[in-house]
């Protein structure tokens, strides 16, 4: 399909466009932090660097009421009715605007959730209602990894449409069948004209990021390590074993459910959760299979570079946009401790 | 020597003693140290000392109770180890205080907001130069100078405490004690010059998008609950999972009331806020009231009780209305 | 669970202008309710049938009564549902009489504030688990500190009741100040007389110990258990040896030292036996005025005693008493008159308070019972009683009436007049307060029959003049100023709490008042009890007294602790905290802070841990508001439960 | 049916056991007129109130949170109104920086013997609390405030514009 173009001063008239038959969540400046809200004209968007928050919410929300319930009661009947309504219809959005990696975490997501066994039928509805508008990176930051895991700044894996920052405006390319009908809007123009630019600018991006250390025996390494409990203490030191790692990236797909409960009615809850929290494989009893963050933080590189890959085809479960290296609060990088297990393993 | 170099020795002649030694390493790129957990001599090389060693490293001592650790601090975080020790959370026979005068350390979203400034992502930072006045952050190429006034902590600008108040081992000379700058207490003022009403507002707009990651609770070197935290049990329940603001803020306030008495202002709750909200005013509008009723101030004597651990048949500062 | 609510009418009382089938009919939509109903009394023997019958009939497993305070009838249902099978503590109560029906009028309002307080008390119920008390056992000894009169009553019918009693007294006699007394009112009769065998009888009693010159030093368990450190403070005599036979005292060259006992209008020597009906009757030796320790050589007793009994090496000495109840009865002391610069006292010396007056008049005292004022020794004719000198006064933070000066002033007129038949006394008071049995009677004789002279009014100041003191008041009911030559002016000092009173409360665990007196359980219903289990209160030490009264609760006391040591084991309160030790960091936060010392320091598999004495928590829960992670819960009143009826309150 | 529209507003009290229940009590005995308002949660004593209690019911949409223990030395475990009275005064100067008005809590001292104090507390506070009016709610602000709020805080500016 051709190639579109718009400019930028066009922009927010495709948005206006766009909100006016669906949600449409673009990544706004909210007390010095980038987050996605609901598009707003009176806001304008910031698309230069990637969100402090990617657009994980919009799919799968923090925290989610998956059914409300409400217990009748007629006079002294122990038994009273229960009436269950589950919450699975979505909303109609279009992420505009998320680097291509915060679009991709989806693919590890749908892998989980959309799987036969078990197809959770929330996000699935929340996933089909979505489309992803995203923009490649022109420019790459030093946490950036997305090269590692075989994706890179104009990975159309995952986005429906996928828009390259050019002069004066932006490539706009459908890259799947979702996003197609889109490129239909009067708001774009022809983009013919200006492939070569974005072909150039998604070069440069991926040239600058260099070379990726080859981490293909990672999922073996990790493996490996699995009992080696000072190593991981080493890796682990510095960790607050805090859930900004988890909650910020796009690909971590864990949830906890709750049951609130007032009165007679209810809902139950299902909210992120993190396995760097205590809590996460705290059981009943008080026992807990990952009592230090030693044993959490080797949950999850060990799940992200090792586990996940070895059940789903080598798919690597991190999208590379390294928010957990630059959100830590004391930068515990992935990066490192994936090679620092490969050397090991080498060793 | 420099106060680098004689801490280092300092540190190797101690290590064989320790189970470790907790100072700081450059990060994954210039502009970003870490924590450092040295072992071996060759992880006491990789020690640093300035401007970027932003973290409290005494925030890991009451997980390393037990051991016999060392901590490199700057004044201020000597006196959350003085709190920590005053608690009896940490064992004064198990920890040695490594301390060096301290000028100051910047605060990187100052950082970033001087290079967004000047057309310059913090992102693409290359190499970071100071001389104790300015900082100089090259990126991308370009090299930005910023004086160190400008991009200092806030908690710097107001430092009482530029040399450990508690320390067993303290090298170089002291610092001298910086002149107290009003503008450190801006984020207080703001919301003290607002009304009620827009308060509340203003917490509204910052708690939306708290993503209660706890790593403002995590970072903080008074959460000693850390794991038994009353946000996260159905035993106490005083909180769901619910992702609403009422929830997110209903934590900051458990948070700061279980610090009133005892938080040192160390800033590492808002320092870690990968969302930068805002939250340490809160402790610090705590900290003046506790202060104003009980002339009190945490971290600076082993030996004090903390405030809401104690009262006084007669308050001073504390008048009941009347009706 | 499968809940029950009562709504009560109490007759008209809540029915009047509370819809209780309508507050019953809405719980029932409340969670896990079962089964509601109005009723007419609950209370009442049918009510609390009906209660028990529906607890079988339709297997309920809590209960609500909403109806009055849980202050009043919370035992009585808890007894109720008890019988009925349940657990004491599945039960809560709605209070919709005193916080509803009795204080508004506006029916619907009234409804629906009940019916939330019934959501709130289910809501709460809910949350209830049943508690179990646990036994132990008590150590049926008991300790008396202070021996006055009160704590003398109290030893004595508790020896006589079979208990072994631990008396300790803080001076080297007991007796108080009933003591040194000279008469006692209404009756007149010898004070020494009538406590002088109950003296002797502690002293003979075998199931008595008694440690005279001793203090509680530390206390430390708990109802049914204590151990007491009591401190021997050294005497410099064996008591073993000494045979009371005063050759030290006749010997003694330190003779000029203030006799404490006499108030100090008197000499007596430094090692000293304080009055001859002491019990003990033991020397002992004040070392601050004793040439052997001031000046280093002396000797002369140790070389006098017939016995060998002077030890001047003696050192304090601690020992441990352990005792399963503890019954206070320190007393009181004097106002400092000195404070009222006005009327002299301690600038004159013939401005003296009504005790010093008392040893004047005693023949035991100073003067031998001869009324000499203590500045010349001569015979005062004209004497000026000043009533209310440090009580009733505000401005000295003395607003408290110390209770028995009125009486004893007038005592003393009488007596006045019968050592001094041509004296006159004058008495300036603020009212007079005679309330007991005979005691108005007696205040009247000393107008009517004695001549004593009354003059309502406050004394401005008191001035020498010459050799006498000239004494300026007002006469309010003449409405004029009055101005009396006074021979001696006797001020009738108010009682304030004894000396290191809220010290001792302090290891006693039990709360004082501002003014340092004991605080009773309930100032009607518990006169003698304490808030602490197990410590009772008897005489001043809770509020000025006389001897009656103080007699009275000495037995009361001593009543309490028969009671108490009627069982054999004890059964402790279950309504206390409790520790999550998984969730518990050890931080000792609790420990800090509960006033009770009801929560110790332990080990558990190597982590410091909170761990709650069970017999000696007092269920306050400043400890669950106190632990951050909220790892020590107060069963019944848990951080759930009250978030639980917060929620039903915010959310309803 | 929480509290009676337009009538009542919804105000929560915790006292302790011993002195204020008490006192409410002996209000109640002596008929003591006042407004419906209050709804009183018991507690064995006012150390027993952690001052999250009053955030959380402030937070959680309460108009007004009142709180009475014995007075300061009268407490029925000696010490518990002490710890209340500095948690208490520290959190209500807490309030105001968090958006709540402090005139929406208030801390007191009643005897279990001082019904008509009692009275006179209940009834000036329901009368503060009316004053004031329903309370905003966090998560009910005003758009146009919150506009107003995101203008002034502005852009933060550490980002490097498109």
């Amino acid at each position: 399909m051709a190639a579109k173009y718009i400019s930028r001063e066009k922009l927010p008239e495709w948005l206006k466009a766009l909100a006016a038959e669906r949600r449409v969540l673009v990544p706004v400046e909210e007390g010095g932090s980038v987050v996605f809200r609901a598009y707003d004209p009176a806001r304008a968007p910031v698309f230069g660097s990637d969100a402090t928050a990617p657009p994980k919410g919009a799919v799968f929300p923090a925290s989610q009421e998956l059914f409300s319930y409400a217990c009748g009661k007629e006079g002294e009947d122990a038994n009273p009715t229960l009436k269950l309504e589950a919450h699975t219809e979505a909303t109609p959005t279009v992420v505009f605007g998320s680097k291509p990696c915060g679009a991709r975490g989806f693919l590890i997501f749908d892998r989980v959730y959309m799987g036969k066994k078990y197809p959770d039928p929330y996000y699935i509805a929340a996933r089909e209602a979505t489309v992803f508008v995203t923009m490649a990176c022109d420019r790459v930051e030093n946490t950036c990894f997305c090269h590692w895991v075989g994706s890179g700044p104009a990975d159309a894996a995952g986005s429906d449409l996928l828009l390259t920052p050019v002069d004066g405006g932006y490539l706009v390319e459908a890259v799947s069948d979702k996003g197609a009908p889109f490129l239909d809007s009067p708001v774009l123009a022809d983009g013919a004209g200006k492939t070569a630019e974005a072909e150039a600018v998604k070069a440069k991006a991926r040239e600058a990021l260099g070379e990726a250390p080859d981490i293909a025996d990672a999922p073996k390494a990790l493996l490996g390590l699995f009992d080696d409990l000072e190593f991981w203490r080493d890796q682990s030191d510095k960790c607050v074993s805090c859930g900004a790692c988890t909650y910020l990236c796009p690909t971590c797909y864990c949830f906890s459910i709750t049951d609130e409960g007032a009165g007679l009615a209810g809902k139950r809850v299902r909210s992120w959760d993190a396995c760097m929290h205590f809590q996460f494989t705290l059981e009943a009893s008080g026992h807990n299979p990952r009592p230090t963050k030693a044993h959490r933080l080797k949950n999850r590189v060990g799940h992200k570079f090792s586990y996940y890959p070895t059940l789903h085809d080598g798919l690597i479960a991190c999208c590379g946009c390294g928010r957990c290296v630059k959100s830590c609060p004391v930068s515990v990088d992935i990066r490192e401790i994936v090679q620092n297990a490969v050397a090991k393993a080498k060793a | 020597m420099s106060r680098l170099e004689e801490l280092k020795t300092r540190i190797r002649e101690a290590l064989p003693g320790l189970e470790c030694v907790i100072g700081w390493q450059q990060g994954y790129d210039a502009l970003h140290n870490t924590p450092l957990f040295m072992r071996s001599d060759a992880d006491v090389d990789k020690l640093t000392w300035g401007v970027l060693n932003v973290h409290n490293p005494a925030v890991y001592l009451p997980t390393m109770a037990g051991k016999k650790v060392g901590v490199v601090v700057k004044g201020c975080d000597s006196r959350s180890v003085v709190e920590l020790l005053q608690e009896k959370l940490i064992d004064r026979d198990n920890v040695v205080i490594f301390a060096a005068g301290c000028d100051g350390v910047v605060d990187l979203t100052k950082v970033k907001a001087k290079l967004a400034a000047a057309g310059v992502s913090a992102g693409n930072a290359e190499k970071v130069a100071t001389d104790g006045k300015t900082v100089s952050v090259t990126a991308g190429g370009q090299t930005v100078a910023m004086p160190l006034a400008e991009v200092c902590a806030d908690k710097c600008l107001r430092c009482q405490f530029p040399n450990a108040v508690l320390a067993d081992v303290f090298v170089g000379d002291p610092a001298p004690q910086p002149t107290p700058n009003p503008t450190g207490n801006a984020d207080l003022d703001a919301l003290d010059a607002m009304s009620v009403d827009d308060r509340m507002a203003f917490w509204r707009y910052h708690m939306d998008r708290c993503i209660r990651c706890y790593a403002c609770r995590n970072a903080c070197p008074m959460c000693v609950c850390r794991d038994h935290c009353i946000a996260q049990s159905r035993e106490p329940h005083w909180l769901s999972q619910e992702d609403s603001v009422t929830e997110k803020l209903m934590f900051q306030v458990v948070h700061a009331m279980h610090l009133a008495g005892r938080c040192t202002e160390c800033g590492e709750c808002q320092r870690a806020c990968p969302m930068d909200i805002p939250v340490l005013a809160l402790k610090k509008h705590l900290n003046r009231t506790i202060h104003d009723l009980f002339n009190y101030q945490a971290g600076v004597d082993v030996a004090a009780i903390p405030p809401l651990l104690q009262f006084k048949l007669e308050e001073d500062n504390i008048k009941e209305r009347g009706w | 669970m499968r809940i029950g609510v009562f709504v009560c009418h109490c007759g008209s009382n809540i029915e009047g202008t509370v819809d209780t089938g309508i507050v019953a009919k809405t719980a029932l939509d409340f969670p896990e309710v079962v089964f509601a109903t109005d009723t007419m009394y609950a209370c009442s023997e049918p009510g609390q049938d009906g209660i028990i019958q529906a607890i079988k009939d339709k297997n309920l497993t809590g209960v609500v009564v909403a109806s009055c305070t849980p202050r009043m009838h919370e035992p009585t249902f808890r007894r109720a549902v008890e019988r009925a099978g349940l657990n004491r503590f599945m039960f809560e109560m709605a209070n919709i009489r005193e916080h509803v029906s009795w204080i508004g009028k506006d029916r619907e309002a009234n409804t629906n504030k009940s019916v939330d307080l019934v959501r709130i008390a289910v809501e709460k119920l809910r949350r209830d688990a049943p508690l179990i008390p646990s036994k132990f056992s008590v150590n049926k000894r008991v300790m008396i500190i202070g021996g006055g009169v009160a704590g003398i009553q109290a030893a004595l019918d508790c020896a006589d009741g079979g208990l072994e009693v631990v008396l300790v007294e803080r001076d080297s006699s007991i007796g108080g100040k009933m003591a040194k007394l000279d008469k006692t009112f209404p009756t007149v009769d010898c004070s020494s007389c009538i406590l002088g065998p109950k003296m002797v009888d502690v002293a003979q009693h075998p199931n008595i110990t008694l440690h005279a010159y001793s203090e509680v030093d530390a206390i430390s368990g708990y109802v049914g258990n204590f151990q007491v450190q009591v401190k021997k403070k050294a005497t410099y005599v064996d008591w073993e040896l000494c045979t009371g036979c005063g050759a030290c005292m006749e010997k003694c060259p330190s003779k000029k030292n203030p006799d404490v006992f006499n108030e100090k209008i008197g000499p007596c020597t430094s090692i000293n036996i304080p009055f001859p009906q002491a019990i003990p009757k033991k020397a002992y030796i004040d070392a601050t005025t004793c040439r052997q320790f001031v000046k280093g050589k002396c000797g002369v007793c140790a070389k006098v005693c017939p016995t060998g009994a002077i030890r001047y090496d003696m050192t304090d000495e601690i020992v441990t008493e352990d005792v399963g109840a503890i019954v206070a009865a320190t007393g009181y002391d004097l106002f400092d008159i000195s404070k009222i610069a006005e009327y002299g006292g301690g600038r004159y010396p013939d401005v003296i308070t009504g005790l010093q007056y008392e040893r004047l008049l005693s023949a035991s005292g100073p003067t031998g019972g001869h009324i000499k004022r203590p500045s010349d020794g001569k015979e005062p004719k004209n004497i000026v009683f000043i009533q209310c000198v440090g009580s009733r006064d505000k401005s000295l933070d003395r607003p408290y009436c110390s209770g028995f000066c009125c009486m004893y002033t007038a005592k003393q007129t009488i007596l006045t007049k019968d050592h001094i038949p041509d004296s006159q006394s004058y008495v300036f008071y603020m009212d007079i307060r005679a309330p007991g049995k005979m005691y108005d009677e007696f205040t009247r004789r000393a107008m009517e029959e004695y001549g004593a002279r009354y003059i309502r009014g406050r004394v401005a100041m008191v001035y020498p003049k010459g050799d006498k003191l000239m004494v300026r008041g007002a006469d309010t009911l003449a409405g004029t100023q009055v101005e009396i030559e006074a021979d001696l002016v006797v001020l009738a000092a108010g009682a304030e709490a004894a000396k290191g009173a809220p010290q001792l409360a302090e290891k006693l665990r039990i709360s004082y008042d501002k003014y340092g007196f004991f605080m009773e359980s309930h100032p009607k219903l518990k006169p003698v009890e304490t808030n602490t289990a197990g410590v009772y209160l008897a005489g001043s030490c809770q509020g000025p007294k006389d001897i009656p009264q103080s007699v009275g609760q000495g037995s009361a006391a001593a009543a309490k602790v028969l009671a108490l040591f009627s069982k054999d084991m004890l059964e402790s309160d279950p309504q206390i905290s409790r520790v999550d030790i998984k969730r518990c960091v050890g931080c000792g936060k609790c420990i800090m802070t509960c006033p009770f010392k009801a929560i110790k320091e332990v080990e558990f598999r190597g982590q410091k841990k909170a761990e709650v004495i069970e017999t000696v928590c007092q269920g306050c829960g400043i400890c669950t508001s106190t632990c951050p992670q909220g790892a020590i819960q107060l069963s019944h009143f848990t951080d759930n439960q009250i978030l639980a009826e917060v929620n039903a309150l915010c959310q309803s | 049916m929480p509290v009676l529209t337009g009538k009542e507003l919804r105000i929560v009290g915790f006292l302790c056991n011993w002195c204020s229940y008490g006192g409410a009590d002996t209000a109640g005995v002596g008929r003591f007129n006042q407004p419906t308002d209050l709804r009183i949660i018991r507690v064995p004593c006012s150390g027993r109130i952690d001052p999250l209690f009053i955030a959380k019911t402030l937070i959680g949409g309460a108009d007004g949170v009142l709180v009475s223990g014995c007075h300061p030395r009268d407490c029925h475990y000696a010490e518990g109104n002490f710890y209340a009275r500095r948690r208490l005064e520290v959190l209500k100067r807490f309030l105001p920086i968090l958006g709540i008005d402090p005139g929406r809590f208030d801390y007191t001292w009643v005897s279990a013997s001082e019904g008509q104090r009692w009275q006179k507390v209940v009834t000036v506070f329901t009368e503060q609390i009316h004053a004031l009016g329903p309370a905003p709610r966090f998560d009910a602000v005003a758009p146009e405030l919150l506009a107003k709020i995101a203008g002034a805080i502005g852009q933060g500016g550490n980002r490097v514009a498109a």
